[in-house]
């Protein structure tokens, strides 16, 4: 009977465990079916993780930014948080409008600062694109064939789906030929980020039975 | 003259003062700007966005006066840091929305107004844990057994796993979906169901083991081999091989399209939300 | 490899001046009056054929806008419906439009309301067609896969923005054997929609399908000039390729094109006189 | 009207009912991770990419781990992060962890003191934790200009400047790398917004690694760990058993189920269309 004491929730540690378990059953019972067990937990779920924001909130940001400085006297930082909480105004209906100019700032911020993402985030592709020579030159020496053929996909494949992408222009004839192939190519893509996801939803479950196995039931699993 | 010597009482007494003076000033000005008409208050949110806007544009676009600085780099640090903090707080609307709705619900007993007072004890008791944690982690607050506890059982045996559990739901919805709704009924549809397949198996352990052991292709190639030896080819057919190859050169021009799409028509959203081009939106 | 500030290459600038020229200037044109061309994307034929078949077996039709927050969106996705929503109101069919969200529910019923007026049909307009199931994602999600069930539902339109919860959309949907068109603008779910819909409309398409739907002068003149930035970067592309060929990779000209550092290199070759 | 005759076995097996699938798909899994196969992983291109950055790096060197994961992607995120962080301090190689997702702030610093026990790493002097973020374009740009400035303090409340960790270090111009372990899209923010030498090192659920790969084919990314497959990858070449090869029987034989399964899916509606027609 001694691995019935380890396995039940005596010890903290077991208990601990045993409360893993419990919510992850909870929100497995919706799979049979909407039940108050499973309502329970989801309740929890939002509110606990709602909860648990205001700590790195408050204390990571408001004191580290806002409090700490003004109590070193830095007083210029006074204003930020009194005119920030006015986006506290946006359920009401007279005040409304006033988070929006909250707001405002940091859709203003977002675009002003977008200009620096376009040309770092885009440009050194447009340029990594546009140095893939198309013909074995002796401009480029240590060029091998194959590299001149994957080079011929690579840009033949991305400007299709750019042309399928287009839309200020009737697709015609052979253009229209460009934007099927380029909705095929899309479909190649396309491909490799359904199987990237269903490995990626499966990872989360297998996580979760390996849980279950392993720090509840105990049952060791060496990766086979 | 930034700075104020808060170790003086004088300089406690003024700064207690200037942080008041910061708030009346806030609440006090609501009054004044109530008396904007509708149109006044569009242009004044309008101005507050180009002005912001256009501070981090200029900041990026004007030429350099010395080593990666200009005129304005000295400005984006203070700024950034004011960001975070109104970013911390429009986080926190999302908080105080949940909390307001479900205090309402509790109020006004509407239906299933229990699951809410369920929601708000969780709300309260974890707020109060996770700030009580991350003072005590700064030394403002006493690290004591009952934190350590509470804080480990709330967070780490509840708050994580039922997280963990939520999202892994998903995975049953895909293998029903996998039975039910994925189809192979169009040419794209087998185009994009072929290449998963062949990805899916290449990029695991499986796909090189089926490689050799079933169609027998070689582990590896000699490093001198010509690139259209036997060898060569063979060990280009192998399952990760073509996995890979299909990854890196058919699925990357593809994504890059996208990329240049989805860039480009930010750039077009950007330039719309800093002039408030974008009607009914803000 | 990256801009710390437009003067790392004055490229970058240049070609933001340029498409952001060529966008404000046809959102003008637009406003102004003038006519901008979109074509008809292939996906409005696909809804169109949908909505005919829909009306030959005269059960109802949903049109989902997933859990899209109130915003550009979600205002597009209610175009989009607004137009279905006026072709089956020549049948008669009836029609469920469910959402997440407390802000979209509300415009919808807005929508719906102008969209039967439109079609001269303003009997045919019931306010608990427009449904607000619930804002949590799995409830919301049986909610939708339980009306699609229970009423045998002929077609279902998603448009919006959607989270791995479509996928009980799309398979409840092939249950019932519903025609189902989607259209998102998020990229991780179009694999699953094109893998479980009859058509679905991809990306930037979307913006296109409601730009030409509701003429918006914003939208027409933002797509035209997007259009116009897509053919200068491949115009760049199909130049660069041909001169690297040419030159060599590292030409200098080359750099030019959008690599940081690559301004002052290029000048510093061309005036050195190389 | 619906003819009222038996229905075919095809009809059947795709009505179904839903519940029966997920305890297929539950059972199946248990069977997987139990079966003792074990199969050597194939190194793929970024990951051998990712693994000669780290080792290309020397002792003393300071590097950025941006952890951005809730527990709702831990079983991707977790072994990716575990790997990562046994080969840095394998090179003794100084690191500041930060995160710009709540949740991640505690998490990763948990997982990182459990590892710097096993290494003799001291916090303070090897290794950091600097905190949760709201914005995390404004937190590079701010450390990028000024990183004592924008940090402030780590998450002991420290100030920056009393940080062993961080001496001779003004900005993120002084770090060598950078490793995104994240399942939003927040690296190309690193991309765009970093130093013009900080390398960028990628760990992204396998939902978001597809798209990354434009960035590796223009070196804006140097290398990728995709997913807990990718970690099994880098516990092979790190010669440990971790996470992500407990996880790799699971994965990899749960995929031969779903193909598996979209095949039957796809034969039992054509042999239903077949005996309809007939």
């Amino acid at each position: 009977m001694e691995w019935l004491q380890q396995f039940l929730p005596f010890s903290w540690d077991r208990l601990s465990v045993w409360m893993g378990v419990i919510c992850t059953l909870a929100i497995y019972s919706i799979l049979y079916r909407e039940n108050p067990f499973y309502r329970f937990f989801e309740h929890l779920y939002i509110g606990l993780a709602a909860g648990y924001s205001l700590g790195p909130l408050l204390v990571d940001i408001i004191h580290k930014y806002w409090i700490d400085p003004l109590l070193h006297g830095e007083w210029p930082w006074v204003f930020v948080v009194p005119f920030g909480l006015y986006l506290y105004f946006i359920y009401s209906e007279r005040y409304g409008w006033l988070s929006r100019i909250i707001i405002g700032i940091l859709i203003g911020a977002s675009a002003g600062l977008f200009f620096q993402e376009f040309a770092s985030r885009y440009l050194p592709q447009l340029n990594s694109t546009l140095s893939k020579p198309l013909w074995l030159t002796s401009a480029n020496p240590n060029l091998v064939i194959s590299n001149v053929i994957n080079n011929w996909i690579f840009i033949v494949f991305l400007l299709a789906v750019l042309t399928y992408f287009t839309f200020s222009f009737e697709h015609r004839g052979p253009v229209k030929r460009v934007a099927t192939a380029g909705r095929w190519f899309l479909m190649i893509g396309l491909g490799a980020m359904f199987g990237n996801t269903v490995m990626a939803r499966m990872a989360l479950l297998i996580g979760r039975i390996y849980y279950l196995l392993s720090d509840w039931l105990g049952i060791s699993i060496g990766g086979g | 003259m930034w700075q104020i010597d808060t170790t003086t009482l004088s300089g406690k007494v003024s700064m207690a003062l200037i942080v008041l003076g910061a708030f009346v000033l806030a609440f006090g000005l609501i009054p004044v700007l109530q008396t904007l008409p509708p149109r006044g208050r569009r242009a004044l949110i309008a101005v507050v966005t180009f002005l912001v806007g256009a501070f981090f544009a200029a900041e990026f676009f004007m030429p350099l006066t010395q080593d990666d600085k200009n005129y304005l780099t000295p400005g984006i640090q203070p700024a950034q840091n004011a960001l975070q903090i109104i970013g911390s707080l429009a986080l926190g609307l999302g908080t105080y929305g949940l909390v307001r709705l479900h205090l309402r619900n509790v109020v006004q007993k509407r239906g299933q107004w229990g699951y809410s007072v369920v929601l708000l004890i969780a709300f309260v008791t974890m707020a109060t844990f996770s700030i009580w944690n991350t003072l005590a982690e700064k030394r403002i607050l006493a690290r004591t057994p009952l934190l350590d506890r509470g804080f480990s059982l709330l967070f780490d045996y509840t708050l994580i796993q039922l997280d963990a559990a939520m999202f892994s739901i998903i995975a049953f919805y895909i293998y029903s979906a996998a039975y039910r709704a994925f189809r192979i009924r169009s040419i794209e549809a087998s185009i994009l169901m072929f290449t998963a397949m062949v990805v899916m198996i290449g990029i695991v352990p499986l796909g090189a083991y089926m490689s050799e052991q079933l169609f027998g292709l070689p582990r590896e190639v000699p490093p001198n081999a010509h690139p259209f030896s036997l060898e060569a080819i063979l060990y280009s057919l192998r399952l990760p091989e073509i996995a890979d190859w299909i990854l890196k050169q058919l699925n990357a021009p593809v994504q890059r399209a996208i990329e240049f799409g989805v860039g480009i028509g930010g750039l077009a959203m950007a330039i719309r939300l800093w002039l408030s081009l974008e009607r009914g939106i803000t | 490899m990256s801009y710390q500030h437009a003067a790392d290459n004055w490229f970058s600038a240049i070609i933001i001046a340029i498409i952001a020229m060529a966008v404000l200037l046809n959102i003008f044109r637009a406003r102004g009056g003038a006519q901008l061309y979109i074509r008809r994307i292939p996906g409005l034929d696909a809804i169109d054929e949908a909505i005919g078949r829909s009306t030959e077996m005269g059960r109802p039709v949903t049109m989902i806008p997933g859990l899209t927050a109130f915003g550009v969106v979600a205002v597009q996705a209610l175009t989009i419906f607004k137009y279905i929503t006026k072709q089956i109101a020549k049948f008669a069919t009836p029609m469920r439009l469910l959402t997440a969200n407390p802000t979209v529910y509300a415009v919808a019923q807005e929508a719906i309301h102008d969209a039967y007026n439109e079609a001269g049909r303003p009997d045919l307009y019931d306010p608990d067609n427009v449904r607000f199931l619930s804002d949590r994602q799995f409830a919301f999600a049986s909610g939708v896969a339980g009306l699609i069930q229970r009423e045998r539902v002929a077609a279902s339109f998603m448009f919006g923005e959607f989270y791995a919860e479509s996928l009980i959309f799309a398979e409840t949907g092939n249950i019932v054997g519903a025609i189902q068109i989607a259209g998102t603008t998020s990229f991780t779910q179009v694999p699953f929609f094109v893998a479980a819909c009859d058509y679905t409309i991809i990306g930037d398409e979307f913006y296109a399908t409601s730009a030409y739907l509701s003429r918006e002068p914003v939208l027409l003149g933002s797509l035209v000039g997007q259009d116009i930035a897509k053919f200068l970067f491949a115009l760049t592309i199909a130049v660069g390729a041909v001169f690297a060929t040419l030159k060599g990779v590292d030409h200098p000209f080359i750099k030019l094109l959008g690599m940081p550092g690559g301004w002052d290199t290029f000048w510093n070759a061309v005036l050195g006189g190389r | 009207m619906q003819e009222m005759r038996p229905l075919t076995v095809w009809e059947r097996m795709l009505a179904i009912d839903r519940r029966w699938l997920y305890l297929t798909l539950f059972v199946s899994i248990i069977v997987f991770l139990l079966l003792p196969v074990r199969l050597p992983a194939v190194i793929s291109p970024p990951v051998r990419k990712f693994y000669d950055a780290i080792e290309r790096l020397q002792p003393g060197d300071i590097v950025m781990v941006s952890s951005n994961w809730s527990a709702s992607t831990i079983a991707e995120n977790q072994p990716q992060l575990e790997a990562v962080l046994r080969h840095l301090m394998r090179k003794k190689v100084r690191f500041t962890l930060m995160s710009v997702e709540a949740q991640s702030r505690d998490i990763s610093l948990r997982l990182a003191n459990r590892l710097a026990k096993e290494f003799g790493y001291e916090y303070g002097k090897d290794w950091v934790h600097f905190g949760f973020y709201t914005d995390l374009i404004v937190a590079i740009k701010g450390m990028t200009n000024d990183l004592p400035a924008t940090v402030k303090q780590d998450v002991k409340g420290t100030p920056a400047s009393q940080l062993e960790v961080l001496k001779g270090v003004k900005s993120l111009k002084d770090y060598k790398m950078v490793i995104d372990v994240t399942p939003s899209s927040t690296v190309p923010y690193w991309i765009s917004y970093r130093p013009k030498n900080l390398i960028v090192l990628y760990c992204p659920t396998s939902v978001m690694a597809a798209e990354a790969y434009t960035f590796l084919d223009s070196g804006q990314i140097e290398g990728m760990i995709t997913g807990a497959k990718g970690a099994q990858e880098y516990e092979q070449l790190l010669g440990i058993v971790g996470l992500g090869t407990r996880f790799i029987n699971g994965i990899q034989f749960s995929h031969v189920l779903i193909i598996l399964t979209i095949l039957l899916g796809n034969l039992a509606l054509f042999m239903q269309r077949l005996s309809r027609e007939a």
